[in-house]
């Protein structure tokens, strides 16, 4: 555990970066000018950009509908995600994919996917391509505790074991899928208890704290990349908002109050990183100057932004056809 | 008596009824109850879009929760089927279905068949279809055509309320597998419906305006789009026959067909993507039992063969709406030779 | 253990019948009589009797591709299924299922599979019903080891822990799916080490052994009848045979022949019961003899009997259409 | 130079070339290799038929076995065809699509348009179909109409060695996802194929007959059994155009409605079941923009609306034979108002 600063505050501001572009999504969602269903990634931070800090260009993620952390974690331009959620032409995907969808090959972002499920077949082709590619790339897979109970998220890492495949699944457990408690679906006591049944290392963390998924996450990266195969981390915490923007939460109590009090990745993080000296306040509160900027900068640029056209309809269905 | 209430409702009302009537029937489902396990209301959803509320606390035991394992919980309600009960799955979106076909299609599709007669399954399936709601490509297709070509499955696409409350009930009460398709944009539509249990055969297609000019068939929500074509066809003189298939398996081909061999003009409309689809499988209909009587060119209006766009602006485009039926209409019925 | 003579004889009697019948087949198929994919369950019979002499009406089974062995053990009768292998229209299935696909529902079997993971949901399903009604039920799924790594399969036995279903889980491991070893594909020691990840008890047992099974699967029902929810079995053996009919085996060994010498389940269960003297060896020798007499019925009126004709093509499709 | 090989030797050899020309390229399924941890052979299947037997030690490290799971090895394959790979993976039988029906429709079909263009998926799943084999309700399907329905998707389905080797090339070459489907009872035919490498694109039908009284249209095994009826049919006086659509998706209009102007008189053959099927799809497309030049209706020669026997009596009644296609042909051409 010995980030440079730069690294840290790198990762401090991916993390505000997500906290303030949700909040702000929630809020203009509220005015009824965004459309489609939209999950927010808020208070979760510490997982995407934990476990992205470990990456580079090798690598590469798949994410679920959840998946704006992910997006900025891995590097996709804000700005382009924040036009792509307002179905705008200059979108991530051109308008096309809305914020369920959005992805960047580019980056190493395979894509949010309304499946849930989805991603995780498609990281174990990610990494198979970079160990056959001899690239030293690793490939990770997001997926929620509900995802953890879908067949397809299973034989992927059963899948991913057999082929040693440079892999890493985060088992992002909220606590929930939608209204139904991970404590009553999941049927054992931690997700990463399935991590033996497919013959890989399993791990729990506080997915408040940037600084253990961040430990967690290397320590499984540094083992794909050495051909050790996958492994699997169980990242635990609270999602702050509904379970998509509408969602009045009627099943659960004030466990999102006290989280953002007393959990709050920002927060912790803050308080170590100033507490040890690695950082000082001013430094982190000039990321969060710039931050607001930024989204506020993302926000009027996709109001401002033209929509797609009736050509774009028919396009890019095919390369060719 | 009837009364005027939304297809959630009267979806919701065929659920509760035969519940209450039949304690074969069972519900279940993503967050069907909605809160399994959760700290707050154990139904605090209701189904994702609140069409199974209420029903957990009405029937206790019999509304269940499923973790989100698709293939499990719609492969438990076909083999609860084949052993008594009566379960009506949902399917939350159509777009769903590529997780768990093979428990639908090679499965309960195929049991009577393959065990020469001697199986039964009566387990129905909601799911939900339809554009609308901006939620892209994995959260808005009209994947019917796909069940309907599936031998052994009926497939059941509701209009109005009142299709849907008696559609549903006989659904239930089918002793064959059957998809009930959902068109998430109706939910709120609102229309007569009764208090009282009633059934709707399947297989019977409703003839819901007559005209003589011209026959568009359809079905689901398109029929709304069709009938506010119609209107406006009226308008320019041109009377047409609306056929709402209300289910495209069983296909009702003598409806079709008789008002075919009146109009001897067709338009096809179907949310649904056009290769192998509804709209063809109509228009082949025609052209193979009813080509005597045709008198010009059957006109398709479909979706573009693309995956549904997320931007509003382009999905308003990709679902067919009223201008492309008079369209259509208007070509078929001044084509001639 | 304090089983029946009566019972063990039946248990001696379903095992052998399922030897013969398969032994039987084997050669029949040679001359090219029996049409289709068929695959032979000897050399596992103690499984199938093994656990199936722990059920009841009450009970059901969902069985696999290589499904004669429960089918014969679930008390479906021999001479309709050998007409339904020759698709004659005194079948079990009328001629229209064949191998792959015999079914009895009247006696709680729910049919051989094509579909490798069909099995588990419908076994779910099963349970639940048995759980609902009140009547003590249980159901088992049968799968082999190729199975176990199928997503249907995996996320089934979640779903059990989690409705707390009378459902067992008993995996046929004979180390091969196809030509595929299954030290290969399954990424874990056991399959019974996935149990934990499921939240049930997971058992490895000596599949030539009929006793070691009766006495697992035992536990099993017992605890499924008592609402203490799902377990998995893992059976381990060799199958005398081919993957289907007509395979080569080029891809293992002298493995088939070392485990009819020295580990058959028939063999054993003879030495076992007389040596205690629980049955004696002319009450075995009749059994012999019987079966002997029952399969050769079971041949001699599948050849004679009349095929399925052109209306059994459109019927049996629906209830009603 | 051309040989008289088999198809399945037509399609090994496509792979094996492409795989020596293009180390992107790689090959997985199950059991394609066949023997993994085994103690014996490492190939010693070769697939389940023997497609892709010899490719292992050819090509080491590039034919994969895989687990039981095509829901994770196709989506690897899909993944890894993003990833700069050429991935060529097998669906055993196209039976099985329903485990694993959402990584090829939902992700591999849909990724370029969702993500606005930015995405190539040049993914080939090779798969077998049909009947023929005993093998029965979930062994015998013919279900490429259930992917020909889906945007984004290309579909091929080969006739002879020849169009099976030029088409799997372009396949693999193609930049899209393609579904290669292969007709069980045609791996063992024999053709003329050249050795060298070459490529036939995907999207172009074949008149393999010309006639000019009918036009019968069909594909894969179909085509050898309509060729069969339309010998017939020349000794009994009817002249027919036959065409192969050797791919569903993309269709070859042109060529079916250029054959309809020259005939007015239309067969379609298939073995898949009817409704929102193939032999549908090409009705209506023939009632849609050739109605001007139909003079009789369309017939439809398909297998029938039930799931695939498994008696051998049964099934050689449930494929399409020569016979129906000769009555089908005789009454179009015979047919008038
Ligand atoms: C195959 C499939 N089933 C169901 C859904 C509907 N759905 C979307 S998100 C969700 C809950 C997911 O829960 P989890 O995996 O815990 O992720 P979280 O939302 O908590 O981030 C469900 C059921 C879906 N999109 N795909
Ligand atoms: C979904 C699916 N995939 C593949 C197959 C082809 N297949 C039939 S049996 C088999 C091997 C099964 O192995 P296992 O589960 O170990 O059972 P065993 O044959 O050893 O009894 C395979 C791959 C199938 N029938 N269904
Ligand atoms: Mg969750
Ligand atoms: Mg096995």
């Amino acid at each position: 555990m010995s980030a440079t600063p730069e690294r840290l505050l790198e990762s401090y501001r991916i993390m505000r970066t997500i906290r303030d572009f949700e909040e702000r999504v929630h809020k203009e969602f509220a005015t009824g000018e965004i459309p489609g269903f939209v999950h927010l990634y808020a208070g979760e931070e510490a997982s995407a950009a934990g476990v992205c800090a470990n990456l580079d260009d090798r690598d590469a993620i798949a994410s679920t509908h959840r998946g704006h952390g992910h997006c900025i974690a891995k590097g996709v331009d804000p700005v382009a995600m924040m036009a792509e959620i307002y179905g705008r032409a200059t979108g991530a995907c051109r308008g096309k994919g809305g914020s369920m969808h959005i992805a960047d090959l580019d980056k190493g972002m395979l894509g949010a996917n309304g499946i849930v499920g989805g991603g995780p077949p498609l990281v174990c082709g990610r990494a198979l391509g970079s160990k056959l590619q001899g690239t030293g790339g690793v490939a990770v897979a997001f997926f929620g505790d509900g995802a953890s109970n879908q067949g397809t998220t299973l034989e992927s890492m059963n899948l991913a074991t057999v082929w040693e495949l440079p892999a890493i699944f985060v088992a992002e457990n909220n606590g929930y899928a939608e209204a139904t408690s991970s404590t009553w679906s999941v049927a054992c006591d931690d997700i990463a208890d399935r991590a033996g049944g497919f013959g890989m290392p399993g791990v729990v963390v506080d997915g408040f704290d940037y600084f253990a998924v961040h430990e967690a996450a290397g320590e499984a990266v540094a083992r794909a990349r050495d051909g050790g195969g996958p492994t699997l981390i169980e990242v635990k915490f609270t999602r702050y908002f509904g379970h998509f923007e509408g969602d009045q939460q009627t099943y659960r109590g004030g466990e999102v109050n006290e989280a953002r009090e007393n959990l709050d990745c920002l927060k912790r993080f803050r308080e170590r990183v100033t507490s040890a000296g690695e950082l000082r306040g001013e430094q982190l509160d000039a990321v969060d100057r710039e931050v607001a900027d930024l989204v506020e900068r993302a926000v009027q640029e996709a109001k401002a932004a033209p929509t797609p056209t009736a050509d774009d309809l028919l396009t890019d269905v095919y390369v060719s056809y | 008596m009837a009364r005027t209430i939304t297809m959630r409702e009267a979806i919701n009302e065929a659920l509760s009824q035969e519940m209450g009537r039949d304690e074969r029937v069972i519900v279940m489902g993503e967050d069907n109850a909605g809160g399994a396990g959760s700290p707050g209301d154990a139904d605090a959803w209701g189904g994702v879009l609140g069409v199974t509320k209420g029903l957990y606390h009405r029937y206790p035991g019999r509304v269940l929760d499923t973790p989100i394992s698709e293939s499990a919980f719609i492969g438990a309600a076909i083999g609860a089927a084949t052993s008594g009960m009566r379960p009506v799955a949902e399917l939350m979106f159509i777009d769903f279905m590529g997780v768990c076909f093979d428990q639908i299609f090679n499965q309960a599709a195929k049991f009577r068949y393959m065990f020469g007669g001697k199986a039964v399954t009566p387990a129905t399936i909601r799911t939900m279809y339809g554009g609308g709601f901006r939620a892209a490509a994995q959260h808005s297709q009209s994947l019917y055509p796909i069940f309907t070509h599936i031998p052994g499955l009926k497939v059941v696409t509701p209009s109005t309320p009142y299709d849907a409350k008696g559609l549903l009930v006989t659904a239930i009460r089918d002793d064959d597998p059957v998809i009930f398709c959902e068109h998430k944009a109706l939910y709120d539509i609102t229309g007569d419906v009764p208090e009282d249990l009633y059934t709707i055969p399947l297989g019977e297609a409703e003839v819901v305006r007559e005209g003589g000019d011209v026959t568009i068939v359809t079905l689901g929500r398109m029929v709304h789009t069709v009938l506010e074509a119609a209107e406006q066809l009226a308008s320019a003189g041109v009377a047409a026959d609306v056929i709402d298939l209300r289910t495209t398996s069983p296909l009702d081909e003598d409806t079709i067909l008789e008002s075919v061999e009146g109009t001897g003009r067709v338009v096809v409309v179907d949310e649904a993507t056009p290769r192998c689809g509804i709209a063809a499988d109509i228009a082949s209909l025609v052209a193979s039992k009813a080509f005597g009587s045709l008198q010009a060119p059957v006109e398709l209006v479909t979706a573009p063969h693309t995956p549904v766009p997320f931007s509003d602006v382009l999905e308003d485009l990709y679902v067919p709406d009223a201008q492309r039926v008079v369209n259509a209409a208007k070509a078929v019925t001044s084509w001639s030779r």
